[in-house]
């Protein structure tokens, strides 16, 4: 019985939570409602023994993403400026909100009765939930190493990108537009005749 | 007695739906980013549901790497969000359109 | 002896190329001495070639020189081949004597000239083809002599390049003449596939065996080539207009040797027409007619030199009604007796047109014998000749063709005499206007000239190449002078050419050397004269007569002006009947029309059009479908979303 | 023969390792550039002559075969070899490529242009010595990217437009053909069990017939009739020509143009004999339009090298007909003319060209008289031009009288009509040579530099031939004629195609027809 009340509590929370992240004008407000999604995400793992990554979602997610996420909001400044009520894409709502229906309809009516059809442990048994942690490292520096070491890879490059991408450019009129592309027109030695190779297609065909 | 895992299931269709329809919607890239993130965690409920029932350690493998994909991806996006703001300030998703053919 | 027929074509090729690469080097007048030293060596070499044909019993005058095989492709095979028989000898001694004597005419004829090399670069290169032409030993090699000199004729018209009208002319000649060859290139094609080769004698040979039509189609199809050639109807317009060359080369190409080549070949050919009567028969009224036919506008020309143009064209038709009436020698004889009368008519004219400083309408001559002792007495010998007047060459070659035709139809007889009337009136008028009456080159132009009927084409035009047009509009001022020497000997040699040149041949009185010596290469194609002798006197009687009343007519218009000039000239004969005219209505205008319209419109707009009907449906469809393309991430993410939705609903429907 | 030196391979792989050569040069050293370049491009031709002296004129067959496998699970091998049909092309391209390098001068980026030249060299050569239909395509298809960028990189003004449409075209015909081949060498393996590539397995196969045959056949023609080009796939032709560089329009004349012709001759005909003879009226009535109105439309061209091009489209008239004509002197006669064509045309090209470099104006009404200043540079062109026209003592006459000859035997009437293209052919260019280089000479036509050393050096070879070839072709026909022979004995075994009854003096037949 208890059960079915953590279930229901964690998931109007998510629901809810969702909903308000992605209605709300202000997304300090939505970055808040987002953490309310996790944390009920959180407790849907510990509903069915997934004490780790339970732990791993706080700690990860509500802990340093979504910090992350009000961090730059404040670097930017907080803009409440979009205007729900307008859409400058034709179609773009009627259609996402098609979209997103059919695919949850699609979904529900795929699955009907038969939720799971695959085979029972196949990377090997969970247990109880007694030795989740245990279990899960074991199978990640085992069977999945590889991929372990790989994420690690990742995430060097992501640091790496991440520098790169926010780092301030070098050049004086760094700030405005298309700077990058202007010192692309390199001096070609002058030559006044016709472009080298081959100009590319253009729109001339036909005219 | 435990839940059945469609309840979870179904839950996390509705949260994925959600996200992707929030994604679609709004214009604060932001907001859309934080949309993305909801329909990964909906992805990560159904892996640990899974995971459950069919007592298989894999999907709880799985949900950490997508942990980790998801921390890289934010770092990533978010840098490119700001380096974007540094040139045009309160830059929407719809203010971007250089693609255009 | 024979053997040495090679050195005939080798000897100007030879000069050609030694001019092409020193000729400027040598310059005026050293290079036309070593042309025409060439021709004369030539001319010695085709007698010592002649001089060994006769040493050969009559049967066996036949000889071919193999040099090198030219083309062979499976059965198909063709030699650089001579065939030395009294035919093509009698051709080749008169090509290289004429040719000689107008080559050392020209020497001083083009003195001065700035191209005066290049000018006989060309003339030994036409010489050369010309005897290709009739040494050849197949229709092949004959064709390349046949384009070659065809292509010199077109140099040599448009030698006076800056001249539009010399320009013009040249193009003209050259497409007249491939109208011409298209009819040839057929023929040979015929001929290849009917008896399997080119080579005269054993093509020439087969003919009996094969099919009537067959041979009555290559013998059409050879004189569509030979009309082309020789200016017969309806191909003759470019030969007028090939006047715009200088005269040496009005007389060498367009009168004495490369005119005659249509008359040649239909000769070589002759078994070819013995099997095929209707297209003899055809030919004698395609050449009859011309023959009236030119010698009516000739009546109405003011421009010494298209007189003798015209006249050209009417004596080539004379060849082939003797052609037609189964004459061959007497075509032959006519076309030696009149390369030696119209070659010397057409020097005498430039030695006149050189004398009067390039004046070249007749109306503004007039009484120059005074003043042009030889021309004028060697011109007048040549005038006797054409008109017929025994006991010059031209009476008896003529006669020869009258009585020839007189025995095929006498309304063929009749219309030749009465071209002959016409020849005689309109080259009497000419001698008038030129020689004798009153100076009119003494009076200011403008007035002398009866411009109210002289058309602006027909206007003489300064001859570019003498420097001496400022010369124009002060006729008063200059006096007509003699030509240098090394003019009037040609005109000498040829005067007495042109008057006992009838030596070859005497019909009706059993001399008849050149037939004789002809006779092997016709055999029983000759036709021979069946007619009492009484009828031959009859006819050439009547001949002359025609011949005396042309002459009184002229005399009573031109110079006792019984008649008023311009009542004998109609503007209809001065133009030319406008054939001109209307070749240009029927064929040059349509033809232009509708290249213009293949080349811009249907070229442009509908098969390029359909090409870029394509290209820009293309970009159109593009152009729609990039709206796609909007930039927006937003969409992007729409467009993957649905994409998501489609293939779930896929997956759905497979698994209901 | 010449010893163990794969002389074949040579011949591809030189200019294609000279043109990475010449890009590897510094840049600003036009002068080395130019002389690597040229040096590379000369020893081709030294090559192909080696290759010529090399060859032995009383086989019918393949020489000099290199056969080594290439990727042998799909039957594919560099298989290379030469017989008497292009033999005469790997000479031409061997002439003609160190003339159209060295002849007109480039204006920037030397190196990229002799780089892609030699590309295409090696392209060409590639295509007429491949034997195996992979290696084949494969050549065939890099032909086009060289000339892709050297008309789009050096062309003038709507080089870009004419560049588009040139690879366009082409490569749907290419398409086409790929598709072809593979059906051809999937089919015949489901036929003979055997995987295979080879030209030679495939044509003496003869595993497909009928309608079969006859829609591969018409696949393949696609491409080569592009490529000639055939009315009513010409009009690439004009503009590429007119926009290209000079040394660009010498090679697309001279050599690209038979890539078309050569592959009518050694696939069209050899692989498909029936359908070929089947389809044969077709090609003969395009043909001849092409004939007529290539020249009629040259007539009205007011653009000197579009006037030429569209001489090419009457001129590669001819040789369809010729090689249609399936005659033993049509098709002899056409091969010829594949060179003759080369020689007169690319002459004709590299003239105009110098005239642009004198005038900057290819338009025939800017021009005139031209031939009283620069009489030596009139006389090439007159002798280039009656060589195009066909007068017989010059190269022209031969190729086209074989062609009209032979075919006449076969195809009667078409003959008569193609003959009509003589006159044409005087017509337009005589026309055009009067408007250039006769009447009175105005402004800067008035003071038009005679040729300097330097381009009577490039175009003496050229006349040379020209003059040579006509009055002597017996050498080259003797070479071309084996292998002629052998094809046509091919198709004969292969198809309906009679033997035509040689006429001969002593018993002559009934041709009747008129």
């Amino acid at each position: 019985m208890i059960d079915w009340f953590v279930f229901a509590v964690a998931a109007v929370a998510t629901l809810s939570g969702a909903l308000g992240v992605v209605m709300s004008t202000n997304p300090v407000h939505a970055a808040l409602m987002l953490v309310m999604t996790l944390f009920s995400v959180a407790v849907l793992f510990v509903a069915q023994n997934a004490h780790f990554l339970a732990a791993v979602q706080v700690i990860v997610y509500a802990g340093a993403i979504v910090v992350l996420f009000l961090f730059v909001i404040m670097l930017l400044g907080v803009d409440k400026s979009e205007d729900m009520g307008k859409e400058r894409l034709r179609g773009q709502r009627p259609l996402a909100l098609v979209a997103g229906l059919t695919v949850l309809g699609a979904v529900l009516l795929l699955a009907r009765s038969e939720w799971v059809s695959g085979a029972q442990s196949a990377a090997g048994p969970l247990g109880d939930g007694s030795q989740n942690v245990e279990i899960l490292a074991r199978s990640m520096f085992t069977r999945y190493l590889l991929a372990f070491e790989i994420t690690s890879v990742l995430l060097v490059i992501a640091v790496v990108g991440a520098v790169v991408l926010v780092g301030r450019p070098a050049t004086p009129d760094a700030g405005t537009p298309d700077a990058g592309t202007s010192d692309a027109a390199t001096s070609d030695g002058g030559t006044s005749a016709p472009a080298t190779s081959g100009a590319g297609p253009s729109d001339e065909v036909g005219s | 007695m435990k839940v059945p895992g469609a309840w979870y299931l179904a839950l996390a269709a509705a949260l994925f739906s959600i996200g992707a329809i929030g994604l679609l919607v709004r214009r604060n890239v932001l907001v859309m980013f934080m949309c993305i993130e909801l329909m990964l965690n909906a992805v990560n409920l159904t892996f640990v549901t899974f995971a459950r029932m069919l007592d298989d350690v894999g999907g709880q493998t799985a949900v950490f790497f997508v942990l980790v994909v998801a921390a890289a991806e934010v770092v990533v996006g978010l840098g490119i969000i700001v380096s974007i703001f540094r040139r045009r300030s309160g830059a929407t998703a719809d203010d971007v359109s250089l693609l255009k053919g | 002896m024979l053997e040495a027929v090679w050195l005939i074509p080798a000897l100007p090729l030879t000069g050609f190329v030694i001019l092409l690469v020193a000729g400027r080097r040598l310059g005026d007048p050293r290079a036309g001495w070593l042309a025409t030293a060439m021709m004369a060596a030539a001319f010695l070499t085709s007698v010592v070639v002649f001089l060994g044909l006769v040493g050969e019993p009559g049967e066996e005058r036949v000889f071919t020189q193999t040099l090198f095989p030219w083309i062979e492709s499976g059965s198909f095979h063709v030699d650089v081949a001579f065939l030395v028989d009294p035919l093509s000898v009698t051709m080749a001694l008169f090509v290289t004597g004429v040719g000689s004597l107008i080559h050392l005419y020209a020497v001083g004829y083009m003195h001065g000239d700035e191209r005066f090399p290049k000018f006989f670069v060309y003339l030994n290169l036409f010489a050369f083809s010309m005897l290709m032409l009739v040494l050849a030993d197949n229709f092949l090699l004959t064709f390349l002599g046949w384009e070659g000199v065809g292509a010199c004729s077109y140099f040599l018209i448009s030698f006076w390049f800056e001249k539009d009208t010399a320009a013009s002319a040249g193009k003209k000649a050259f497409v007249t003449n491939r109208i011409g060859d298209f009819g040839f290139m057929i023929a040979m094609f015929l001929i290849f596939a009917t008896f399997g080769t080119l080579d005269y004698l054993p093509a020439l040979g087969a003919v009996e065996g094969a099919s009537e039509g067959t041979v009555a189609a290559i013998g059409l199809l050879l004189f569509l080539g030979a009309a082309g050639k020789s200016a017969q109807l309806p191909l003759y317009v470019w030969l007028p207009d090939a006047m715009e060359g200088p005269t040496p080369v009005s007389a060498l190409i367009h009168a004495a040797t490369m005119v005659t080549a249509g008359v040649f070949l239909m000769v070589r050919v002759n078994p070819i027409l013995g099997a095929a009567p209707e297209v003899a028969t055809l030919i004698a009224w395609v050449g009859v007619l011309t023959a009236l036919f030119a010698a009516t506008i000739a009546c109405a020309q003011n421009d010494i030199k298209k007189v003798l143009a015209y006249s050209t064209i009417s004596q080539l038709g004379y060849m082939f009604l003797a052609v037609g009436s189964g004459a061959y020698a007497a075509a032959i004889f006519h076309m030696v007796t009149h390369a030696f009368f119209k070659a010397l008519l057409f020097l005498g004219a430039g030695s006149v047109i050189h004398g009067m400083h390039d004046e070249q309408d007749m109306k503004r001559m007039g009484g120059l014998q005074k003043w042009m002792p030889v021309t004028g007495a060697t011109f007048i010998v040549g005038w006797l000749a054409i008109a017929g007047v025994p006991p010059f060459s031209g009476f008896w070659s003529k006669d020869d063709i009258l009585l020839n035709a007189f025995e095929k139809s006498p309304v063929l007889w009749l219309l030749g005499l009465v071209t002959a009337l016409l020849t005689a009136y309109y080259m009497s008028r000419q001698v008038f206007l030129v020689f004798r009456g009153e100076e009119r080159w003494k009076k200011a132009a403008p007035e002398t000239a009866p411009g109210a009927h002289v058309e602006p084409d027909h206007q003489p035009v300064a001859a570019g190449g003498h420097g001496t047009a400022a010369a124009h509009g002060a006729h008063g001022d200059f006096k007509p002078h003699e030509s240098p020497r090394s003019m009037t000997i040609p005109l000498i040699v040829l005067a007495v050419l042109a008057a006992v040149g009838g030596l070859l041949n005497l019909p009706f009185t059993g001399w008849l050397v050149l037939e004789h010596w002809l006779e092997p290469v016709f055999g029983h194609n000759l036709h021979h004269v069946t007619s009492t002798g009484g009828t031959k006197f009859a006819l050439a009687l009547t001949a002359v007569a025609a011949a005396v009343v042309g002459v009184l007519i002229a005399a009573a218009i031109y110079r006792r002006h019984r008649i008023a000039e311009s009542a004998v000239e109609p503007r209809l004969l001065q133009r030319a009947w406008f054939v001109d005219e209307l070749y240009q209505k029927t064929i040059a205008h349509p033809g232009r029309a509708l290249s213009q319209w293949l080349a811009s419109v249907f070229d442009a707009k509908v098969i390029d059009g359909a090409v870029n009907g394509v290209a820009s449906l293309v970009r159109d469809g593009g152009t729609r479908l990039r709206a796609v393309q909007s930039g927006y991430v937003r969409s992007y993410a729409l467009y993957v979303a649905l994409g998501a939705v489609g293939v779930l609903l896929f997956a759905l429907s497979r698994s209901l | 023969m010449a010893g163990d030196i794969p002389i074949l391979t040579l011949l591809v792989l030189v200019p294609a390792l000279g043109a990475g050569l010449v890009a590897l040069l510094p840049k600003a050293n036009d002068e080395v550039v130019g002389r690597v370049g040229l040096g590379i491009s000369l020893l081709v031709g030294v090559l192909s002559l080696v290759l010529l002296f090399g060859f032995d004129s009383g086989d019918a067959g393949f020489q000099f075969v290199s056969d080594h496998p290439w990727i042998e699970s799909f039957g594919i091998s560099w298989k290379l070899g030469v017989d008497g049909i292009s033999l005469f092309l790997v000479v031409l391209s061997g002439i003609l490529f160190p003339l159209a390098i060295a002849g007109p001068s480039v204006h920037h980026d030397l190196k990229g242009y002799i780089s892609w030249m030699l590309l295409l060299e090696a392209g060409c050569i590639g295509v007429f010595l491949s034997l195996d239909l992979f290696v084949f395509f494969l050549f065939w298809e890099i032909v086009l990217v060289p000339m892709y960028f050297l008309i789009g990189g050096w062309g003038y003004e709507r080089r870009v437009y004419a560049t588009l449409k040139f690879f366009i075209y082409t490569m749907l015909g290419s398409a086409l053909m790929l598709v072809g081949i593979l059906a051809l060498v999937f089919l015949s393996q489901k036929a003979t069990g055997n995987l295979t590539f080879d030209l030679v397995t495939l044509a003496e196969g003869q595993s497909v017939a009928g309608n079969t045959a006859r829609w591969l056949f018409l696949a393949f023609a696609a491409s080569f009739a592009i490529k000639c080009p055939i009315f009513p796939v010409h009009t690439w032709l004009p503009d590429a020509h007119t926009e290209a560089p000079t040394g660009g329009s010498v090679i697309l004349a001279g050599v690209l143009l038979k890539l078309g012709t050569y592959g009518f001759v050694r696939f069209g005909l050899y692989l498909f004999p029936e359908a070929a003879l089947d389809l044969a009226p077709v090609f003969l009535t395009l043909g001849v339009i092409g004939i007529v109105y290539g020249a009629l439309v040259a007539t009205m061209q007011k653009d000197l090298k579009r006037l030429v091009a569209y001489s090419s489209v009457a001129h590669l008239g001819f040789i369809v007909v010729g090689v249609f004509g399936l005659s033993h002197q049509g098709l002899q006669g056409g091969v010829l003319q594949m060179v003759n064509h080369g020689i007169s045309t690319g002459a004709l090209f590299l003239l105009v060209g110098m005239i642009y470099e004198r005038r900057h104006t290819r338009l025939i009404a800017d021009m005139g008289g031209i031939q009283k200043s620069a009489p030596l540079f009139a006389a090439v062109f007159t002798v280039v031009m009656l060589s195009s026209i066909g007068l017989p003592g010059l190269n022209g006459f031969v190729g086209e009288f074989l062609i009209l000859l032979g075919t006449f035997v076969t195809a009667r009437w078409w003959v008569v009509v193609a003959t009509v293209g003589v006159i044409l052919a005087a017509i337009y260019l005589l026309w055009a040579y009067q408007r250039v280089f006769h009447g009175r000479a105005e402004g800067s036509n008035a003071t038009f530099p005679e040729m300097t050393m330097r381009e009577r050096v490039i175009m003496a070879p050229l006349i040379v031939l020209i003059v040579g070839l006509g009055v002597y072709p017996k050498p080259v026909l003797d070479r071309i004629a084996p292998s002629v022979d052998e094809l046509v004995t091919h198709i004969q075994t292969h198809s309906d195609l009679e033997a035509p009854v040689a006429p001969s003096v002593a018993a002559p037949t009934e041709e009747g027809g008129h």
